[in-house]
């Protein structure tokens, strides 16, 4: 934790968290978007429908899940449905209106790889693929992405298109017949970046409380563009401090005082 | 038409040498016994299906079974990547492996065009996605009313499917709830589909709409408490992340993945699985 | 986002002439009350979408409110023909109605398609069908992978759906159980859905796999008790057979069905229809 | 009811039952259909699967359904899916043994109608129309047809292909790329027919008790051919007669003893 009294990572998630709306129905990528979204539900976003391709509908979960199929995101679900049934009518048929993703490299155009490094058929470094992200993608009213800079993280180029974002940019989505938004928002650990709107390419446009241009260019692998006028994300409140440190500590605790590990909370958060 | 019979038994009647084979769960009710069993039954040149070719597909690819796996999410769920998996594709180890992956979107439509006896699925995806560039089995229809194009894959009809489920009446009807994922469709996409439950009881006593596979729509219906183990089955045991964590040690290394092998799984039989959930039980 | 309010205004706030409008239910939870007051509205060249187009259809039709039905088996289950169907199909009274037809599975199917986003519907069907031939909206597909020849429809897409269903929560989440038929799919597939309900209640208490409608896939959810009758509430009451076999003889006639219409129809309100149950109640 | 001591309807029925094995799964069609299937339930066939395209697999009803969508259908069932799964999954799908469907008008090759007479689009009267039947008739691995014989229902070309049987005769189906046996028998309230091998043409192989060549060829609009051997099919027997007749008073009690009319039981049995 830094001086400021809060970690860059709790930065990144409360200005995650603050952008999901109460009416807003959100299929959540495990991780970093899980944990924006269930602390958006804890304050200002009640109502908010949070959907795992798993076929959980409108789930609440007490702690944070590990896997997008773990046991209480069935339990406190509206409703559970099958993997074709979500892919099919609720993802296909247009309900979602956040898609909200992590990535392991991400370009300025919110293009994601999460499947290969190296040569697709020889690769380098086989990573898990794309699950459902490139539906997410492409049929998700808009896109959010959430992740920490890292040179590795943020490329100029990713290797593999494993979801479409703006492609090369401009109307690149349009000219390929997805008309949806894409990626509107990346949420970082140091700041909040919006896509340009004619280029598309991701621009900061708020930069947390003391973070410097050269700490986001250091992390970054493009040339960084500034919106003119950069705003200096709000830091967080106490109270959002506390919901997200609580629903931390829930979900660490909730296994470690007991025998029967209950699911979702020994192993670290990340991937699916 | 269900037979109920030991596992042995249903594996080695129902799986023979180069078959397409699913073994599905999704995160839910993975069919971890029957796995193993194949696993002691030593197959080979399987084509393997499966959405999320977890710890399972990266026990039988690390252990020379898989000539090429059809997937859409290689990840050990929580944890990370696939590391015998990976050491196939990345360095040919034990034996190359031919990979054909798609996104949830189309396996899951996949199955399901399976399930409904049609040779292909037809659904709005891959637009722009590197996938459609590096798999020849993603093509394409033109809609004859919108002129719209979609993309079309051939749907997932597999030899034989193995699924894990909570229970059988003693008919061999089976009822799956909870996470129902993708295994009503890989059971009834498949030749022949084999189910492990938690117990057989004399009255399903089922919500009119739940998940139910009749018996004769299942080939052999096999009583392994605990068969889900390290995943889940919902009402019955809960998940063991510890499990999952300590695989991504056993699979780092080929040797350390080899001696686990020999002792819990080459070693054991398919009722160790119902001690292994005692803890875990809700 | 679903709106509580009351029929009359889900109605015309919902509704409108020349609208695609499915009032959907197969021989269960058929929405007689919205039907009805749809028809007190006076609406003009509908296209109405049914699979069973049954007695509320025959009624729509005989008020002269359609100008098209999209269907695929018109009779009034268990007893037999639709007679203001008929007349106006036969002899253009009250005025000629266009029909476009299907079989079950093409608009099982449709509805599918439609709740899944997508402009056609593939299957395997109308092989040798009479209705292949007089129906051009039907039409086929080749599968790139086995160069089987599939039919191709366009898939359903109401401008509004309504349909009857058991219960909601007070979020406007709605419940349906029992024999489920199309309405999940009719609701999804339309623009706007709107839902009467039997009851409002705290916590729909569902089984985790229950068909439920969240209150965002829906436009309005109005409370009309006994909104089914003479179809049915699984739980709630039974179906009225007499009203089917009577319904045989009003619409037997052109002047006995118009002042049946007037009494019962025009004559009433929404808030009727839970008296018509009470001794039904199950 | 004949000096037989029951009467040709009864015949009809329990002729139709004894077909069905306790292995079946028969997609049912309402009526007749039915009543042949509940009467095999009942007698010689308890595991029969009986299915209604309404979505009720397994269904046992205790007395006969009116309407393929009866309450007590769902009831009594082994589970009631959505009618999109019924078509996709469990018809298309293949698992359908048997379709056992009525008719109004049925020609010597097993097609039936049920949509028109009259031109198609200038009917002289208006059917209903074939619902399940089409893909019935072509998924179902082979079909049976009951109904009674009458010159209007039993004709030499039927006016419109509502349901395909086969078609022309010989290989029709095969040439339209059906794979599937298409219509296998026949039962009418006078006798057993089946398709000949080669032509298709369904012929006489059983005439029931007391039944004459002429009373068949009065009642069908076709020149009837027969079979070499012509067997008597067994009368009723005491108890398929005493089974059937129990099912069919408890289906006329079931309502008039009481106000609250349960389903399926007051009208005639009829279509859909």
């Amino acid at each position: 934790m830094s001086e400021l009294g809060y970690t860059s990572d709790e930065m990144m998630t409360i200005a995650a968290s603050r952008v999901m709306r109460n009416d807003d129905v959100c299929f959540v990528g495990i991780g970093a978007p899980s944990a924006a979204c269930n602390v958006a539900r804890l304050i200002h976003a009640p109502d908010i429908t949070l959907i795992y391709e798993s076929g959980t509908i409108g789930t609440e979960p007490d702690v944070l899940p590990l896997s997008i199929g773990d046991g209480e995101l069935c339990e406190t679900a509206l409703t559970t449905v099958s993997v074709p049934e979500m892919f099919r009518y609720w993802l296909q048929g247009g309900w979602i209106s956040v898609g909200f993703l992590g990535a392991a490299e991400v370009d300025k155009f919110g293009n994601i790889n999460t499947t290969v490094i190296g040569d697709y058929h020889h690769p380098k470094v086989r990573l898990p693929g794309g699950g459902g992200a490139p539906e997410i993608a492409s049929s998700s009213q808009e896109v959010y992405i959430t992740m920490k800079q890292s040179l590795r993280g943020m490329v100029e180029n990713v290797q593999f298109f494993t979801s479409f974002g703006h492609g090369e940019g401009g109307d690149h989505r349009q000219r390929l017949g997805i008309d949806t938004k894409g990626p509107t928002l990346l949420i970082t650990d140091l700041a909040i970046w919006r896509p340009d709107p004619v280029t598309k390419e991701f621009t900061v446009v708020s930069m947390h409380p003391g973070v410097t241009r050269e700490q986001v260019q250091e992390t970054c692998g493009w040339p960084v563009k500034y919106a003119k006028a950069v705003e200096t994300t709000p830091a967080p409140t106490e109270n959002e401090l506390g919901i997200l440190r609580d629903l931390r500590a829930r979900t660490k605790a909730a296994h470690e005082g007991t025998k029967k590990v209950p699911q979702g909370t020994l192993l670290k958060q990340g991937s699916e | 038409m269900a037979k109920f019979m030991s596992l042995k038994d249903a594996v080695s009647e129902n799986l023979s040498d180069g078959d397409v084979v699913a073994f599905e769960g999704f995160t839910h009710l993975i069919p971890h016994a029957a796995a193993h069993e194949a696993i002691r039954q030593g197959y080979k040149n399987l084509t393997l299906i499966r959405m999320t070719p977890d710890v399972i597909y990266d026990q039988m690819i690390g252990m020379g079974m898989a000539k090429k796996v059809i997937f859409s999410y290689a990840g050990n769920p929580g944890v990370g990547l696939l590391r015998r998996l990976r050491d196939a594709v990345e360095n040919g180890w034990p034996n190359k492996l031919e990979i054909e992956e798609h996104s949830h979107s189309a396996m899951a439509n996949a199955y399901e065009a399976g399930a409904a006896g049609l040779p292909l699925a037809v659904f709005r995806g891959y637009r722009g996605a590197g996938l459609a560039e590096v798999n020849p089995n993603i093509k394409s229809i033109t809609c004859p009313f919108t002129g719209e194009i979609l993309a079309a894959i051939p749907s997932n009809r597999p030899d034989v499917t193995f699924i894990h489920a909570q229970k059988a009446d003693k008919k061999g009807n089976v009822m799956v709830e909870g996470i129902i994922g993708i295994q009503k469709e890989a059971a009834l996409a498949a030749k022949r589909a084999v189910v492990t439950v938690e117990e057989v009881v004399d009255d399903l006593n089922n919500h009119p709409n739940a998940t139910v596979l009749p018996h004769w729509a299942l080939t052999a219906v096999c009583l392994v408490p605990g068969g889900a183990h390290p995943s889940y089955a919902h009402g019955y045991y809960i998940r063991d992340n510890a499990s999952y964590l300590e695989w991504d040690n056993i699979a780092a290394d080929r040797d350390r993945f080899t001696a686990w092998m020999q002792e819990n799984v080459l070693n054991a039989t398919a009722e160790d699985f119902a001690t292994r959930v005692e803890s875990l039980r809700v």
